[in-house]
């Protein structure tokens, strides 16, 4: 858990400062460092997630691209791989089918296959989660395809402090990263340190201590999990929340140690339930806590439909905290 | 509103005249439908956003009149004023905007998803240049079944990024199908100037596939359904696909929250292009040409106006799908 | 298991001629189906899979493309929306990746965007598996990214028989079906029946029956399994090897119910091992298994690494019949 | 064989002769290496398919020679010619060829990965279009840094088939990046003639982005390197990119198996393009202009088959990568 915890050595900023904050010190830091992407300039992207950047930056740093995903993500391939750390903007995390060419048989081989010769130190920042009212096209979750590919790395923050402290470790990992950001976080406001800091990739938060049961969720469902925690309290349960913070790299022992403590968990992530991360985290947990688990490890992911547009049916595609706080109550044998 | 088999009537039996008249009426109802979405939208009535067609109407319009009721279309997420000039009905329409069991979708789709097999209307889509390919495939099945249908396929100059859109091209003109592709260049990718992210000549991009490229004035309806008339008979001779750029502008921002555009476009450029409303032209035409009064066209605003109201009424007033909708049409 | 055993019922026909087989009683049977591809016409592919279609169909229907697979793809899921029934292929697994907006963000959502108006009835044959010494752009099962998406079915025929019997299917459903076949299996042979028939798809086979241990093996993992079993027998280890054939939709009910039986179980599955088809399968099976499992359910796909070129490198990567020997031993508390 | 640096000093003190001399040379290397892998794909020694380059190598050396060693150069499937043109050592290509530590890429990569920095060599690639991605973004950071480098871009024209391409080249043109597409149109798509798979006209492709677009006779090396050396300064200069198709011939099958071609193309055509043979062709011309005797150029041959052997030797007595690197090397 952050180690940051007093008004005077923390700051309150929203997840879209803490994006830009992390981007603009990083730019700072090192002048390879460059942003492409649609509308990325002066628009600061549709989120205004980038807003001011090419204010101080410049527009040869901050670049708007054409709309052609696959064009720019193999460029910034090229480029990492020539001296450069670019990071390409992907608006809408739907829109990664049309780079999956680039990021999976180039990206996330160069190396390999180069016998180790070339890197490919880049970054894609694109977008997670449903229910912003935007339909099939723009409210998916497929960071389990990029988990699933040996090469990438895949972080998933879930609060301001992660999301600034792993995504300046992202931009100067030797590797492709892809960093998803849930729209609907961007104005979530959390602390972080004044101090500079950078958070480790492929090591798990434990968001909250727990004794009954351990929640293994990821991006904003980490917020679901911890609510439902507050509810599960009123009831006598205790829910450890455990948050990867990485599906790839993947630190399994944080998970399987909870789970072997409280000997029951659930996992909880916006991506379609079936064969994604929920898959992934629930058999880690179900091999590795065997002889500890009291129930099987239950799965909350994303209904297996499009994402519907019609607003009570997209809320019934997401798991929210009722469903967590339901599932809990009865894995634990209480309903 | 009247179905397009409907209009069609009108119009084979009708004068010139009443073919102009049809289309005002047509770019009529497609402005007050946006500017119904856009007062749903500010009174928070509309789930999400809208991107509104204000300003583009004589592209629709004027392609659309091209068609036959089985020809075919792909639209874009600035899809409403497609749908509706193909023939889809506006209460109808809205009832799909705000999710209503009602709308052409069940509610399932929304603003950029708008489809309707009833007026060939292969579906909005919100992936830029993402029903390139399907447009392109529904020209071959109709070349391939021989049905003599066109398929056109809208999309913004911003499609023009897209790989996606020369392998179709390329598909188009080897096996010589019956697809036009429409090129609404409105200026703008979203908040950044179409020349900051296309390099050399629109036309030539396609015309390098061996296909006709034109352009055209696409505020000017006439214009645009002569030159579209033209290439959709062109193909449905068989004699293959082409690709027609129509310079157009979009009055409103790129959404219905995008108020503020001064940071990328400006006032003065809105109105000069304000004045050039197609709208406006074609009525001072028909007026100038003493095809209608004034009063006649006002009147007919009016009338579309009250259609439009009744329209929205129904929608506001429609149910949402029950909840077992939800994983029901997930498969055929 | 297929109820096809006696010589007169039966002929022997390769893993490729089966597949040419559905395509050719289905293309007789229904002129709405055509096959669009690189290579597909005189060449018959570059695996020789549709040698003669094209002489029996012609040009207008066994159609060579550019090499665009978005863009055939794309037009395939038009064309399918329109009246006729496209089966493209796409030459190598791999290649996928430049089609998964047409097959994802498109054909996938068609229907369900629509409300159920439009239909996508297409077929996409394409291949996995590695150890043919191509490297990491051609060697790759990326089946698990289709079988995450609601709206595609996605097929793993292991025989000449499923191959036949479930491409016909395919063919005649009404969405969007991608039919993954192993490029190692294409000579492989078995017997088929005389007379026509079709699989349905959701029906996981049960390929050996076993009663210590349960083996659930897609593809050509199918046949490792079945070559283990055959060793584990001489070690007094009866083997059950159940055959899924469909990813989506899944018979979980075969899976679990083999596995309850038997109380332990390994999955198999040439995707790479992570967030892959082993990790949905072993989730359900120790979900639905929990109360029976004696062991964790054991995981086996291909190594999490870009497969390499080099011989001795690749052949480490995917499973083969000693290591699924060795876990099951294993697993068994026999080692 | 000489690495780059080498034979750059040579030319840079030499006659014009002696630069001609240089490439018939390079482009001999490459033919005899091209025999080599065909020999060990004969003789089973090695693993999978490889495509050869034989009949194109005076594309690879007339563009290469252009370039300087730190310039970029990215591949394809068919990409040994384009290695060696850029500098690499056939020895240690053979070796990533048979998959042994020893190799460009300890044995990873293999005949269609094979990549080099020390010679500016982003890598050969097995996806069709699949490195003109990393070759404008290798642009980009030349000019980003401004180290003045240009990137070239081999791919066949099957490549024009893909939309990426289209792409990228939209990025070069309206960046000015310095890099050059290089098309080697040799006629075929695998097994299928690009006629059937290319509409309309090569170049305009490439034109329509604004962008220079010329064609040059790819048997005669001269020639190549003529314009090569002209698109290279030009892009060096910051006057952008450029395209350049190149017209040869596969005079091989698809790859190493593709023994029996007489269902996609006639003895007759090979004939015929074997006659244009890009090597006999400045080897008479060097002999007509007396800058060589046949002797020189026979002695030349001979000397570069042995060094071929005794890489093929090399490689085929070179050991495997350890089992402990499969899984090295995924992440940096
Ligand atoms: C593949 C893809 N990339 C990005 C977007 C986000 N986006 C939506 S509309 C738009 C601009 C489209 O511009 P244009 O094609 O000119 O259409 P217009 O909005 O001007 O009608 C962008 C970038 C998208 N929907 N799809
Ligand atoms: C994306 C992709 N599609 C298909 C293939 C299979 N393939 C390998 S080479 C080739 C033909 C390439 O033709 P061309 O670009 O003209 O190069 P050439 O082989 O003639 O040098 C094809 C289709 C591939 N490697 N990548
Ligand atoms: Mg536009
Ligand atoms: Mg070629």
């Amino acid at each position: 858990m952050p180690e940051i915890a007093t008004k005077e050595t923390t700051r309150e900023i929203t997840f879209a400062e803490a994006v830009r904050e992390a981007l603009a010190e990083e730019m700072r830091r090192d002048s390879r460092v460059v942003i492409l992407g649609e509308d990325v300039a002066e628009a600061g992207t549709p989120f205004k997630v980038l807003s001011g950047l090419v204010e101080e930056f410049g527009t040869q740093r901050v670049i708007d691209t054409p709309i052609s995903e696959a064009g720019f993500t193999g460029l910034a391939v090229g480029a990492a791989m020539t001296g450069l750390r670019p990071v390409v903007d992907i608006m809408f995390g739907d829109f990664i089918t049309l780079t999956m060419d680039q990021m999976v048989n180039q990206a996330a081989k160069v190396h390999y296959m180069s016998g180790g010769k070339w890197k490919v130190p880049m970054v894609m920042r694109t977008t997670l989660g449903a229910a912003r009212r935007s339909a099939a096209q723009h409210s998916q979750s497929l960071h389990a395809w990029f988990s699933h590919v040996p090469g990438l790395k895949v972080v998933l923050p879930s609060t301001p402090y992660d999301a600034k402290g792993l995504l300046k470790t992202a931009i100067r990992d030797e590797n492709p990263v892809i960093f998803f950001e849930d729209k609907m976080m961007f104005k979530m406001k959390g602390p972080v340190p004044l101090e500079e800091y950078t958070i480790p990739l492929g090591v798990a938060d434990v968001k909250r201590v727990g004794t009954d049961i351990t929640f293994v969720a990821t991006s904003s469902m980490v917020q679901v999990a911890l609510a439902a925690a507050v509810m599960l309290e009123e009831i006598g349960i205790s829910a450890e929340v455990i948050d990867p913070r990485t599906t790839w790299p993947l630190d399994e022992k944080t998970l399987v140690e909870s789970a072997k403590k409280t000997s029951r968990a659930i996992v909880i992530d916006e991506g379609y339930g079936r064969y994604g991360v929920t898959a992934e985290l629930a058999a880690v947990i179900a091999e590795g806590a065997f002889f500890n688990l009291d129930a099987p490890v239950k799965r909350l992911g994303a209904m297996h439909v499009p994402i519907p547009f019609s607003p009570p049916l997209e809320d019934a595609t997401v798991p929210n905290e009722q469903m967590v706080f339901d599932a809990a109550r009865k894995l634990c044998g209480r309903s | 509103m009247k179905t397009v088999a409907d209009r069609r009537t009108k119009i084979e039996t009708g004068t010139g005249a009443e073919l102009w008249l049809h289309m005002y009426r047509q770019m009529t109802a497609i402005r007050l439908f946006e500017e119904q979405v856009n007062e749903l939208y500010t009174r928070a009535l509309m789930p999400g956003l809208a991107h509104l067609y204000v300003g583009e109407e004589a592209v629709a319009v004027g392609v659309c009149e091209a068609l036959t009721p089985e020809d075919y279309i792909t639209s874009t997420h600035r899809g409403h004023g497609h749908c509706l000039a193909k023939g889809a009905a506006p209460d109808r329409m809205f009832a799909e905007l705000l999710g209503k069991e009602a709308g052409y979708c069940k509610g399932k789709g929304g603003s950029m998803h708008i489809a309707d097999p009833t007026t060939g209307n292969l579906g909005a889509n919100a992936i830029v240049a993402g029903s390139t390919g399907i447009a392109t495939g529904a020209a071959f099945s109709a070349k391939q079944l021989g049905t003599k249908q066109v398929a056109v396929c809208f999309f913004g100059e911003g499609a023009l990024g897209q790989g996606v859109l020369y392998e179709v091209m390329n598909l188009a003109q080897l096996w010589k199908l019956p697809v036009i592709y429409v090129c609404e260049n409105n200026f703008y990718n979203e908040y950044t100037h179409y020349l900051e992210t296309t390099a050399g000549d629109i036309q030539a991009r396609a015309a390098a596939f061996g296909m006709p490229a034109e352009s055209v004035d696409g505020q000017d309806v006439r214009a645009v359904h002569a030159i579209a008339t033209r290439l959709v008979e062109r193909a449905r001779r068989g004699e293959g696909p082409a690709f027609l750029v129509c310079n157009t502008y979009r009055m409103r921002g790129h959404h219905v929250g995008d108020i503020n555009r001064e940071y990328y476009r400006s006032k003065k450029e809105e109105q000069e292009w304000g004045d050039r409303d197609p709208i406006k032209r074609l009525g001072d035409w028909l007026i100038k040409e003493k095809h209608a009064g004034a009063e006649t066209l006002h009147d007919m605003e009016s009338e579309i106006r009250r259609e439009m109201e009744a329209a929205v009424k129904f929608a506001v007033a429609a149910a949402y799908p029950g909840p077992e909708e939800v994983d029901q049409d997930v498969y055929a």
